[in-house]
């Protein structure tokens, strides 16, 4: 049997806290989906045990959270996310996280998912520019008492790279009211917007709180050397930025503390 | 073969930004007189057999949970389209 | 004609057929093959071939599969490697990709391959599948992809179709990059009118795997299964009207074979995943896949590499067009295949995979021992061939070349146009101008994140990948062409070529271990095209031989002209190197006020053919002299100071010069720097100008922290080196400063340089 | 205001990537019947005013122009469309 290229599960980089490793997320892998592997190696270097779990299948695996990664599942044909929001594993999802109890991230496309099932609110559309555009982006955390936010003092800064074609959230005035209203605006972009997003709305949160989507990858600003060249904490090493690690701990100290 | 089409186009109330390009470019390439513009989608299903009660009732259902996402679209057509090609 | 076959769907032309009708004319010159190549057919099978035998040897022995114009130039590749340069090699040329142990069971694999002429036709698919292309023979070695490149040329910036074809090409590459989660780690961007109606989209993939992981593409094992999966097959690359009339329907025409391909990244990422887990669990004998010449290609190559024979059932080919003819099904180069030989115990293995990842597929036939490519079509003898005649024994043409006349006069005409008096204006427009100007519009259009392994990627020298989470262990990949250089004097062109990529790798830290090259030129017909390839060919082998790096595999795109005019020869050279930690590799600009710049090498007058004598019209002289001895050592003190933590940035020296250097380098982070010239000059004898924009060989700026200068000296001394220190680092200073000579604020340098393409493309 | 409809879909015999996914995804999700699903795009011009046959030319130069590429797909209408909405 021969080792999985490149290597996973053996990182170097330094565990943030062992304490968490009881902890297990697991991370959903759709055909198409490109960041599973991204999103495992960063529960693990916050310090959790990563689970991988299969669209196809009916289990959860006993997980304690999920993360829906970011990629092209289905090729984004017809519109992003509106194939994968049918898989099997999702209906164990939506069951699971509606009620308030399973903290569920989805990342770039896993929002997008998550918004075709209805989980969160809004949808998607191309970016106002029409071009894919991957860059390292500020971000203000609005809200940090969700289940993947407590880690970050309320209104703190964050750099994350940004990279996708279809990242313009859109929804219609009374729900983007709703939204602002209810403190659901979990970040937003500072600096600029990137794609046309009303409000300047990077992410979202359902109404517990347990459910949140954001377009940025914090799980490729989680390894020193791997991540953004900046980070809005302070000077870093080149690619240095390790801002987006505060999701996956934020989930993993939740859930330990239960 | 007989052929549902179902048409899908972006609500009015949200922006369409390639339909707003493509308005942009229009006059740039010295075709006046369109004011908006909006692009949607068309799909062609084709029917194996006949045009059933059940199987347009499939395409309304697809058309309306698959082909389309409510927040952002509208289904403006699902019709059957019988050619002689 | 005849039709008796009334019961089948084709007029089939079977062997038999053929015997029987030896007078029957085909259509073998509308094939693209020429008398003699014909003839040579018959003679081989004793016979007229049959319609399906006739569309197998057409493609097969196609310029773009058979390589009869450069073969015999390419030899040189493989007699020019010593034995210490293969020590590394685990697969060298010949197989889908060269394959290079980098150490602890790790191997990698990379080659670089053109889509030219289709991404003229229709950029974005065009462009499209040739990284679908390129991805699928990294794959086939049985490796994971980890990362794409780029190489691009382009017409004029401002030409009306440069718009098109920069679009349509970029978001093609990315469209299909992106999503098969592949990071884009680098490639490059020139714009000349020479590219107008030939634009080059050369596509670059690495894969990484195990040693004992490799994969051939070989037919082994009598009785063993050959299953074709992925895509369906449709009448993709066939174009236009079926040719092969003898086929055609009974009763109604075929129906329209698409003019262009269009890609399906979706479908690749699927066969890449289905692929690892038929690797992982050994469940595949051999493995090809499916690219030019489609099925004819994977049959033959599999069944001449392994044990000879293989029986194939062609009804069995799953079909997007029911009106395909068996000699269309044959050619087709419908994308996302690929054909695996597996045994009989796997069968269950491999559908249960297959249907885990919902990929199609279909059982055709399996291997024998008789030598012979047996194709039927519904139990009748289509293809009876010796596959090797097919695969390998393709025509071989010694093209006659011979020196352009036009060259002594080229030659001779040296840049002389007076230096610029306004120094700081000029190195804005230099940094503006659309070679030199930031690629990132485009690059911003291409993840370099994915996979989470990317330790630099532009607009650093080298793309640098980690392969071991564990280790640290990685590469660095860099790919250089400079056609105008290539233009003034092929041989020392494609010897520049290497030196720069070789350059490129060292400087980000990497030891330079491997070579690939994709050769750009016009028509092998014309003699003076054929010697600025042969004088390529020769100029990049004994390179590689100088510096020690072998090439693994390539690619040759010929034919790249509008009327008679060929574009500049574009040997495009991508260079491997390996890191023992990618935490050391080294960034392209400094960032820690106070530490001292550098300049390695020595500065020449060398303005012809350079960026500046470009931007003044001119191309004429020769290109800058190389001494391979001084690349050599220049790259052991890179890679050295890198791994001893001597220097914290690098930058090497090419287009643009040394002006372009510290304009990169202080662009990267954004901090300034104080430089002064004078001392450099008089140790050159050259003039400012000349120290800022001529584009000698051999050169690199460092940023050395002040704890390191006497080491660092020292090491330069040991290796007799040139080195002089031109400046410090400012960071309190937001400006380029060139002592005595100009002030440029790094804000309107980055303006400059960052406008260009948003300005015609935005 | 009047609306001319252009509608745009892949030529048959090119691979559509997004209608073969659609077309997977149907039965999964219990609609079943369909042989083939391609999806096309559908544009609709708003008129500034009347649709005098200039601005329907300007409509079908478009469509031949700048909403399709001929290389992979056909304009299979140019039309105009009166509603009351
Ligand atoms: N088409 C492209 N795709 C990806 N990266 C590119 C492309 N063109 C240029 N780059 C990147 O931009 C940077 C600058 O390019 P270039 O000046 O050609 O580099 P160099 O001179 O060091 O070879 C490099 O990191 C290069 O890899
Ligand atoms: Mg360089």
């Amino acid at each position: 049997m021969t080792i999985e290229t490149p290597l996973i599960g053996h990182s170097a980089a330094e565990v943030v806290d062992e304490s968490l490793s009881g902890v297990r997320v697991g991370v959903v892998t759709f055909p198409g989906t490109l960041d599973d592997r991204d999103a495992l190696r960063a529960v693990r270097i916050a310090g959790g045990t990563g689970v991988q779990l299969w669209h196809g299948d009916h289990d959860l695996k006993d997980v304690d959270a999920v993360i829906i990664p970011g990629g092209f599942s289905y090729g984004d044909y017809l519109r992003a996310g509106a194939i994968s929001r049918f898989a099997p594993l999702m209906e164990q999802i939506t069951a699971a996280a509606s009620g308030g109890s399973l903290p569920v991230l989805g990342i770039c496309n896993g929002f997008q998912v998550l918004t075709e099932a209805h989980l969160l609110p809004g949808s998607m559309v191309k970016n106002n520019h029409l071009h894919f555009l991957c860059k390292d982006q500020r971000l203000l955390v609005e809200n940090s008492s969700t289940a993947w936010t407590s880690s970050y003092g309320e209104g703190s800064e964050i750099v994350v790279p940004l990279k996708n074609q279809d990242g313009q959230f859109v929804a219609d005035e009374r729900t983007l009211d709703e939204l602002e209203g209810e403190g659901r605006v979990v970040f937003r972009y500072v600096g600029g917007n990137p794609n046309g997003s009303r409000r300047d709305i990077a992410g979202i949160t359902n109404e517990h709180g347990n459910v949140v989507g954001l377009m940025p990858h914090p799980e490729h600003a989680v390894e020193p050397g791997f991540g953004p060249d900046s980070s809005a904490f302070g000077e870093v090493e080149v690619r240095g930025g390790v801002d987006g690690l505060g999701i996956f701990t934020s989930v993993l100290q939740k859930l330990v503390n239960k | 073969m007989p052929r549902i089409v179902v048409d899908v186009m972006p609500k009015p109330e949200i922006l369409d930004p390639q339909g707003k390009a493509i308005a942009g470019a229009l006059p740039r390439l010295g075709f006046t007189g369109f004011a908006e513009v909006r692009q949607g989608k068309r799909f062609e299903l084709t029917v194996e057999g006949d045009v059933t009660e059940e199987v347009l009732d499939h395409a309304r259902n697809a058309a309306a949970t698959l082909l389309s996402n409510p927040v952002i679209e509208d289904v403006t057509r699902v019709a059957v389209i019988e050619d002689a090609q | 004609m005849t039709t008796e076959t009334t019961s089948k769907k084709f007029n089939i032309d079977t062997v038999e057929h053929a015997e029987q009708t030896p007078e029957q004319p085909l259509p073998w010159a509308e094939l693209g093959l020429k008398e003699n190549e014909y003839d040579r057919v018959v003679e081989i099978l004793g016979r007229r071939p049959t319609a399906a035998e006739l569309a197998m040897y057409s493609v097969m022995w196609s310029e773009h599969c058979s390589y009869k114009s450069s073969k015999v130039h390419l030899r040189q590749f493989g007699d020019k490697v010593t034995e210490e340069m293969k020590e590394h090699l685990l697969v060298g040329i010949g197989e889908n990709a060269g394959v290079v142990d980098i150490g602890d069971g790790w191997a990698v694999t990379f080659k670089v391959e053109s889509h030219n002429h289709p991404s003229f036709v229709e950029p974005y698919q065009g462009a499209a599948t040739g990284v679908g292309g390129i991805v699928r023979d990294i794959i086939s070695m049985g490796a994971r992809p980890v990362a794409v490149m780029d190489p691009l040329r382009f017409g004029a910036i401002d030409h009306p179709d440069t718009p098109r074809l920069v679009h349509g090409i970029v978001s093609g590459i990315g469209g299909y990059g992106n999503s098969l989660g592949l990071p884009n780690i680098g490639g490059e961007v020139v714009f000349d009118s020479v590219y107008q109606g030939n634009p080059l989209v050369n596509a670059l993939a690495v894969g990484v795997l195990r040693h004992e992981d490799i994969r051939l593409a070989n037919a082994s094992g009598v009785g063993n299964k050959v299953v074709l999966f992925g895509a369906r097959t449709g009448g993709d690359g066939i174009g236009g009207a079926s040719v092969l009339a003898s086929e055609s329907f009974d009763d109604a025409k075929p129906s329209k074979r698409p003019a262009v391909q269009v890609g399906d990244p979706f479908a690749e990422k699927v066969l890449i995943e289905c692929c690892l887990e038929l690797f992982k669990n050994s469940i595949v004998e051999g493995i090809q896949d499916l690219g030019a010449a489609g099925i004819s290609c994977a049959t033959s190559e599999l069944a001449s590499n392994g044990d000879g024979g293989m029986h194939v059932e062609l009804t069995n080919v799953l079909l997007r067009d029911p009106s395909l003819t068996p000699g269309e099904i044959l050619m087709s180069e419908s994308q996302e295949r690929m054909m695996a030989v597996v045994t009989p115990e796997n069968v269950a293995a491999f559908e249960a995979i297959m249907d885990k990842w919902n990929v199609e597929y279909s059982w055709l036939g399996e291997v024998t021992d008789t030598g012979r490519l047996i194709i039927e079509w519904d139990g009748e003898k289509i293809v009876d061939v010796d596959p090797r005649t097919v695969a390998h024994d393709g025509p071989v043409y010694e093209r006659p070349y011979s020196r352009p006349v036009w060259l002594d006069g080229v030659q001779a005409d040296s840049f002389s146009a007076e230096a610029p008096t306004d120094l700081r204006a000029a190195v804005l427009e230099l940094m503006a101008s659309p070679n030199m100007c930031s690629k990132d519009w485009i690059t911003n259009q291409y993840d370099r994140y994915v996979q989470g392994n990317t330790a630099l990627a532009m607009p650093d020298d080298a793309g640098v990948v980690r392969v071991d989470e564990e280790t640290g262990l990685g590469i660095a990949l860099s790919t250089d062409a400079n056609g105008r250089y290539s233009y003034l004097n092929p041989y020392d062109g494609a010897r520049l070529a290497l030196a720069e990529a070789y350059r490129n790798v060292a400087t980000s830290g990497a030891k330079p271990m491997a070579v690939t090259d994709c050769l750009n030129f016009g028509s092998p017909e014309d003699p003076e095209v054929m010697w600025q390839f042969a004088e390529s060919v020769r100029g990049l082998a004994d390179a590689c031989q100088e510096l020690g790096v072998p090439v693994t595999g390539g690619n040759v795109s010929l034919y790249n002209q509008t009327g008679g005019v060929a574009i500049h020869p574009t040997p495009v050279v991508g260079v491997l190197g390996v890191f023992d930690d990618v935490a050391r590799r080294t960034p392209s600009g400094w960032r820690e006020d106070g530490q001292a710049i550098y300049l390695l090498g020595t500065t020449r007058n060398e303005l012809d053919g350079s960026e500046w004598a470009n931007l003044r019209g001119h191309l004429g002289g020769q290109p800058p002299a190389l001494d391979l001895d001084a690349e050599k050592t220049l790259a052991a003190i890179l890679v050295n100071s890198s791994r001893d933590g001597m220097i914290d940035a690098a930058h090497d020296l090419s287009e643009g010069g040394l002006a372009a250097a510290l304009s990169e380098a202080a662009l990267r982070f954004g901090v300034g720097a104080r430089i002064g010239i004078d001392e450099l000059c008089e140790r050159d004898g050259i003039d400012p100008f000349t120290a800022l924009f001529s584009e000698s060989q051999a050169r690199a700026i460092v940023s050395v922290p002040r704890s390191e200068e006497v080491r660092f000296n020292d090491m330069c001394t040991a290796r007799n080196f040139p080195r002089i220190r031109i400046g410090v680092v400012d960071a309190e200073n937001d400006a380029l400063d060139v002592q005595g000579h100009f002030t440029l604020p790094l804000a309107e340098l980055k303006e400059a340089h960052e406008a260009t393409l948003p300005k015609h493309f935005g």
